[in-house]
């Protein structure tokens, strides 16, 4: 059973980087929820902190990088005939980050699939070895079973010769069957929440097509909730349900993905979907660039950090941190323009 | 993997020919030969020296004839397992050599092992600990051990020693023994000596290795498979041993067919030093004294080896490396 | 199944960048030298380090003035004398300035062995810069001050005592730097010259040429290297003139390390040869000559003014270990490896320890060329973490 | 040459360009791998050609090749050179090659590769002036200024190394030292690739700005449709080394004639959550360069392959005017596209 119900949230997270040239707010503020068996799309530029905030999710953010504030809420459920009901809650952001406890989560509850299968993966190790690694740490199988249990799941991903693959080294294999591998490496405990950090963007656009499309399937076959981390627009209206836009370590938007490419109210995200080319479009049409470019991390502007970009920027930008407002019902933006809005809370 | 191995060989052979020609070559660098050496230093005790005599030396070594011949007698001579007589000592070379190799062996064996045991676990912990004061205080030990010669190492640790305790390390074996046949006794004696030697012959290799060992290490811990692997839920010290570790003692446990010639030519210097009765001196006296036999079976011992542990390096890397392995499979 | 946890190393800690920490026109418009030197100045050992080896040359190029006696001198009757005590305060406790007792000669009558005592009723003040034995300054201007000295009647200083022919170990080490120190250049300047050359041919032209040079280097390493070196040393005739032996024993140095410095310096070139900018520049018409030297070589001079700090001192030991064996420099030529020469024995240095001083400028000076290989090595690439 | 040319700048028949692949101690030649494997094309004056394709397929090194910044293995590179017109310039000596040249240009992907770090933007984008009009001194000075401001930089940063600029801009130094030469015809090899998004429009609507302005032609190498479909006025889609379909891009992107052109185009994501799923998703793997199948290289992959399809290699042929297709069946076949 697929139900509204709230798999993680995620609130006021802010993840520092304290390096010697100064602090990097990699995460300065991300608000959202993750449903349990959906899709939340996590969309944005380089550096605006989208992979930091997965990191911290998992709680493997590299040093010296850690979370400073806030939660992130991860409900569990058991499962009593067809409904689920709440088991607990727990909060990631509160546990030791090398303990028992979040190895325990790591792999088996969340798992994760990174964006560049060849260097995620060992060389020198076969994939049946990476995959049945995660099912023997979280599962008491013996060896047998859990290589059972591989190339049960290599063939769930369409991996061609199950079989054979489980004994290749990622290197014999072609980008997209390594990302399979990754995928079923992930899927192999069942997890209730597949984090996939751009896990497209290192594949050509017919293996991409591929990939997504198992990764659709999968969801509807074994019911995880995914959040899908991407820079690409295309990928998110695809594959998620609802999605946030980050810019500079902000959730700068958050709504479902419809009102987000046809209502979206943040200037950033306005200006980002009139500025990329579209395939259907009328050859020859300008593009609406953004101006300026992405500022330095170390160097970050005032107030609103997209403010010497915007183009509805007003004097306060430069001075007042935009408030999170809630513009319509489940459609959030952090903007000052909306900050009369009635439903205006204060967080972050 | 088989042909790339026989392929291997096949240039072997007229690698070793050359080998064996440069061998030879070395050794007739020095002017003269071993007579006119020995001549002298007759000559400087104040002895005569009989013009008839050294003929009859010169045309019994076969010193009088020419090069050529000279080198393809020996090459004969190696074909029927003869490697020719040592002037110096008397003796046939095998023999020479074959006296000296268990106790050669045995130390650089025995260092070896103290190299690996030492610098493997100091250098995870230096990568790990990065920048902690364990780690600043291997580097300095290694930056030490890189920057002072062996020779010197062994005489201040032994100086050392002897300040302590008052005894001196002067040879491997205790006065009785030096010139005894091997018996239990000698072995006994001399792994009582022999301790001093393998630790100072062993600190050079420490070092370099450790250094090499970290770098490498500290590289592999921010690759993206060690993230991989973490996300997996798998605990720090079971993933860094299983990824990071592996990886990075890969290309140090390839390479360990490099280490063949150093076995029996390790340690020239200490060996001179504190007077161990090891294979590296007494090549050191053949070449000074042009015992030409002798320096070039040697010589061509070490060629020989140096061949084969390369030839043995490459296929323990892509024993190790499937990388490798399959790259040349294919 | 729980071990003791190691903590976490995740991705290493992105190191300090000079170009993300300063901001200003000023680092925008610094040339690759500057780059490397603000980045090279943030590496403490390897500042220290240019200091004490700016220190140690500055010794070798000065060592006349700052050395006690000349290079030979012998004190007959002082041989294997201990490092002289130099004083402040004479037995009343009284302060005397810097000063020295006087030495007397005695025979141990059971050991028959030489033994020296202070003569402490007399007092020889120290004299900074005093008149000694006189010499030429940079082998040009005579002069006769040395840094220390006593009154011509008053007994020798041996700062690190005297050897066994009763000479001056002190002024004999700084004598031998000159050519311990030195002899890394001439050697590296070889390998360099061997190395650039074939490999930078290698690395250009490709094809067979290359083929043939990197076949050629792979059987020079397959020659074991120490009896190679011991063959070549021991051809070099004794009786050549110190210059000419100094010369030989840099060419035996740079024999061993041209093939390595060739491979590396082909790797480097093929890489570069890739770089976009490269083909660019072929694109809109610069000739092979101006791109192997402007865009090729200036790409790579810090990389090889890291070799060159890391060979050095590779060649330092070499001379060491060659005039240690007796295979090097000479007798009455001075280096750090010939002063060795004389604690071969562990007997002779239990009796006179301080013949192993030479070998503590040794270790300090290839130290401290690590030291700044270090810090070169981390600057060599300003660009690499933009 | 012949009239009907006179409005076109290049023209390519039959490039080819083979990599050996070398085994073993002896370095034999076991094989080629056939990067570009027979590529015909054109592009008229004043236009932009879009050169896609997967990965690997051999558009980068085609992009190369033209130039002869690779040597191609063979074929023929013709170029309208406005001196001294048509030349082949696989036949040209290196002076000669150096003069045509200038008339050439590239544009590179990475902006941090493509950008020597030793070198001021004055002797950057200055270079081309130096080494082919000898300009020094003020001269240089100013035109290079002209230059930098011509694609958006700020003349002040004459000194400024590039260490000083982020991707896009850097990208900019890299259009302006192309523009040095004045030249007719840019390759631009996958120019925002590397580029965020934001800033890929920027730069996107600087070339068109630039094409206008200066009446340049543009070889336009990418892989991402959708920026093809902004800037191309026709495209070339490749295959394994060799082109598929060739045409007007408002043709082939709605009604594309190839079945690899229609898999390629239906599996761009689109930016639209409303938009129509209906894609083709290819089975199998790119076949391997090193290795093709027979016949058509896309048949083990192509779900209308017949039993010809594997047994003889197409051949590319014009259908329509101006509309080229390598496919047996490409006249019965209706595919879907993009509109």
């Amino acid at each position: 059973m697929v139900g509204n119900k709230t798999l993680l949230e995620v609130k006021g997270l802010k993840t520092y980087f304290p390096l010697d040239e100064g602090l990097v707010r990699a995460v300065d503020g991300a608000d959202f929820e993750i449903q349990q068996g959906r899709t939340l799309g996590v969309v944005g530029e380089s550096g605006c902190g989208k992979s930091v905030t997965a990191q911290s999710i998992l709680r493997i953010v590299p040093p010296p990088g850690d979370i400073l504030e806030g939660e992130l809420l991860f409900h569990r459920y058991s499962k009593e005939g067809d409904a689920f009901s709440m088991a607990d809650v727990i909060d990631l952001a509160k546990l030791d980050p090398r303990g028992r406890e979040i190895r325990t989560i790591r792999g088996n509850e969340i798992a994760m699939v990174f964006q560049e299968p060849m260097t995620s993966l060992s060389p020198v190790h076969t994939m049946g070895n990476q995959i049945t690694e995660a099912i023997l740490l979280h599962q008491e199988t013996s060896k047998a079973e859990a290589r059972e249990k591989a190339l049960d799941i290599l063939h769930r991903v369409g991996m061609p010769k199950p079989s054979q693959t489980i004994d290749s080294y990622p290197f014999e294999l072609s980008g997209g069957m390594r990302q399979r591998g990754m995928i079923a490496m992930a899927l192999s405990c069942h997890p209730s929440l597949l984090i996939a950090d751009e896990p497209t963007t290192a594949l050509d656009v017919t293996t991409e097509a591929q990939i997504l499309d198992l990764m659709r399937q999968l969801q509807e076959d074994l019911g995880m909730a995914i959040m899908f981390i991407t820079h690409d627009l295309g990928v998110i209206a695809e594959m998620a349900e609802t999605a946030v836009v980050m810019y500079l370590g902000k959730v700068v938007e958050r709504a479902d993905v419809d009102t987000l490419y046809y209502d979206a109210r943040h200037p950033y995200t306005q200006a980002l979907l009139r500025s990329i080319p579209r395939i259907t479009e009328d050859r020859r049409k300008w593009l609406e660039a953004i101006r300026g470019m992405v500022p330095d991390p170390y160097n970050l502007p005032s107030g609103c950090p997209f403010h010497p970009r915007c183009r509805s920027a007003q004097g306060e930008c430069r001075e007042v941190e935009p408030p999170w407002v809630e513009v319509e019902p489940d459609h959030w933006a952090r903007c000052i323009l909306y900050a009369d809005s009635t439903t205006a809370t204060a967080q972050g | 993997m088989i042909s790339f191995i026989a392929r291997r060989l096949v240039i072997m052979i007229p690698l070793l020919a050359l080998l064996s020609i440069v061998s030879f070559t070395i050794i007739q660098l020095p002017p003269g030969d071993y007579l006119t050496t020995y001549i002298q230093q007759l000559e400087a005790g104040g002895q005569v020296v009989d013009e008839a005599e050294i003929t009859r030396l010169r045309a019994q070594y076969g010193l009088d004839q020419s090069v050529y011949v000279q080198y393809l007698k020996w090459m004969g001579g190696i074909f029927r397992g003869d490697f020719g007589r040592s002037f110096h000592w008397q003796a046939p070379v095998m023999d020479v050599i074959m006296d000296r190799l268990p106790v050669t062996l045995i130390l650089s064996f025995s260092s070896l092992v103290v190299v690996y045991v030492v610098a493997v676990p100091i250098a995870i912990l230096s990568a790990v600990y990065q920048y902690s004061v364990f780690d600043y205080f291997a580097t300095l030990f290694g930056f030490i051990g890189l920057a002072a010669p062996d020779f010197l190492l062994a005489l201040v640790i032994s100086w050392l020693f002897y300040l302590l305790t008052g005894a001196m390390v002067t040879s491997l074996f205790s006065l009785p023994f030096r010139d005894a046949p091997w018996s239990l006794a000698k072995f006994v004696d001399m792994i009582s000596n022999v301790w001093l030697p393998i630790i100072i012959i062993g600190m050079a290799g420490t070092a370099g290795l450790m250094r090499t060992l970290r770098a490498t290490l500290l590289d592999e811990l921010g690759r993206a498979y060690v993230t991989t692997a973490r996300a997996k839920g798998l605990s720090e010290s079971r993933l860094l041993l299983k990824y990071p570790v592996r990886i990075a003692l890969n290309p140090i446990f390839s390479t360990i067919g490099w280490l063949l010639p150093a076995l029996i030519n390790g340690g020239v210097l200490v060996g001179i030093v504190l007077n161990l009765q090891i294979i590296g001196p007494a090549l050191m006296q053949a070449t000074l004294s042009q015992d030409m036999y002798l320096a070039g079976s040697i010589i061509l011992i070490l060629s020989v080896l140096t061949v084969v542990g390369t030839l043995i390096s490459d296929i323990l890397l892509a024993w190790l490396d499937p990388r490798i392995r399959y790259g040349e499979a294919n | 199944m729980e071990t003791t946890e190691t903590p976490t190393s995740g991705p290493a800690k992105p190191e300090s960048s000079i170009l993300t920490e300063e901001t200003g026109e000023h680092v925008y418009t610094a040339s690759q030298w500057q780059l490397m030197w603000w980045q090279f100045r943030k590496h403490k050992a390897a500042m220290i380090a240019v200091v004490v080896l700016g220190v140690m040359y500055f010794l070798a190029l000065m060592a006349e003035p700052f050395a006690v006696y000349g290079p030979t001198q012998r004190f007959p009757r002082l041989e294997s004398t201990a490092p002289t005590r130099i004083r402040f305060f004479d037995e009343t406790g009284q302060f005397r300035g810097p000063f020295i007792y006087g030495l007397e000669r005695s025979i141990d009558p059971e050991t028959i062995r030489v033994t020296f005592v202070e003569d402490m009723s007399k007092i020889y003040p120290i004299r900074f810069f005093a008149e000694g034995t006189p010499y030429k300054l940079l082998g040009l201007f005579p002069m006769n001050l040395r840094l220390v000295g006593t009154d011509p009647d008053g007994p020798p200083i041996f700062l690190f005592g005297s050897d066994r022919l009763g000479r001056d170990l002190y002024s004999r080490t700084l004598y031998g730097s000159r050519i311990s120190l030195f002899i890394g250049f001439g050697g590296v300047f070889l390998t360099f010259f061997f190395g650039i050359t074939l490999g930078g041919i290698a690395g250009y032209l490709g094809g067979t040429v290359d083929e043939v040079i990197m076949r050629i280097i792979d059987f020079m390493v397959s020659i074991p290297q120490i009896p190679l070196w011991m063959g070549l040393a021991a051809a070099v005739p004794r009786d050549w003139p110190v210059i000419r032996t100094y010369f030989a024993i840099t060419i035996i140095l740079s024999i061993v390390g041209w093939g390595g410095l060739a491979r590396a310096v082909r790797g480097k070139l093929l890489s570069l040869r890739e770089e976009d900018y490269v083909m660019a520049a072929r694109v809109y018409g610069a000739r092979p000559r101006r791109l192997i030297f402007k865009y090729l070589l200036p790409n790579f001079m810090s990389y090889l003014l890291v070799s060159v700090t890391i060979s050095i001192p590779f060649m330092i030991l070499g001379e060491t270990a060659l005039s240690f064996l007796g295979l090097g420099i000479q007798p009455p030529a001075v280096s750090w490896g010939t002063l060795l020469r004389d604690a071969q024995q562990l007997t002779v240095v239990a009796q006179r320890p301080w013949q192993m001083i030479p070998g503590a400028f040794v270790v300090v000076a290839v130290l401290m060329f690590n030291f700044i290989g270090d810090g070169l090595r981390d600057a060599a690439d300003p660009y690499a973490r933009i | 040459m012949p009239e009907q040319k006179n409005q076109r700048l290049l023209e390519v028949n039959d490039l080819k360009k083979y990599f050996p692949i070398k085994r073993g101690l002896l370095k034999r030649t076991v094989g080629h791998v056939k990067a570009v494997d027979g590529v015909s094309l054109y592009v008229n004056e004043g236009e932009t050609l879009g050169l896609v394709g997967e990965s690997g397929c051999g558009k980068t090194t085609s992009g190369r090749c033209i130039l002869r910044a690779i040597e191609p293995t063979d074929g023929e590179i013709l170029f309208n050179d406005p001196d001294t017109g048509w030349v082949n310039l696989r036949e040209l000596e290196q002076e000669d090659l150096i003069r045509v040249r200038q008339h050439m240009q590239i544009i590179f992907q990475d902006p941090y590769s493509s950008l020597n770090p030793r070198m001021t933007l004055l002797q950057l984008v200055g270079e081309p002036l130096v080494i082919n009009h000898g300009i020094r001194g003020k001269a240089l000075e100013d035109r290079v200024a002209e230059l930098l401001k011509s694609v958006g930089l700020r003349p002040e940063y004459l000194r400024r190394y590039p260490h000083a600029f982020s991707g896009g801009q850097r990208q900019r130094i890299g259009v302006a030292r192309a523009l040095a030469l004045n030249p007719r015809f840019i390759v631009c090899d996958e120019p925002v690739s590397a580029l965020d998004v934001s800033v890929q429009a920027q730069i996107l609507n600087l070339l068109r700005e630039l094409q206008e302005n200066l009446d340049l032609t543009y070889l336009f190498v990418a892989h991402d449709l959708s920026v093809v479909r902004h800037i191309a006025d026709r495209v070339a889609v490749m295959y394994v080394g060799k082109l598929v379909e060739m045409g007007e891009t408002d043709e082939i992107y709605p009604g594309p004639r190839h079945p690899y052109t229609e898999a390629l185009m239906t599996a761009v994501p689109r930016p639209d959550p409303r938009a129509s799923k209906d894609r083709i998703v290819l089975e199998g793997e790119v076949a391997d360069p090193a290795n093709p199948p027979s016949g058509c290289y896309f048949h083990p992959r192509c779900r209308y392959a017949e039993p010809i399809c594997a047994a003889e290699p197409p051949v590319l042929r014009e259908i329509t005017e101006g509309h080229f297709v390598s496919c047996h069946r490409a006249e019965e076949l209706s595919l879907i596209g993009v509109a």
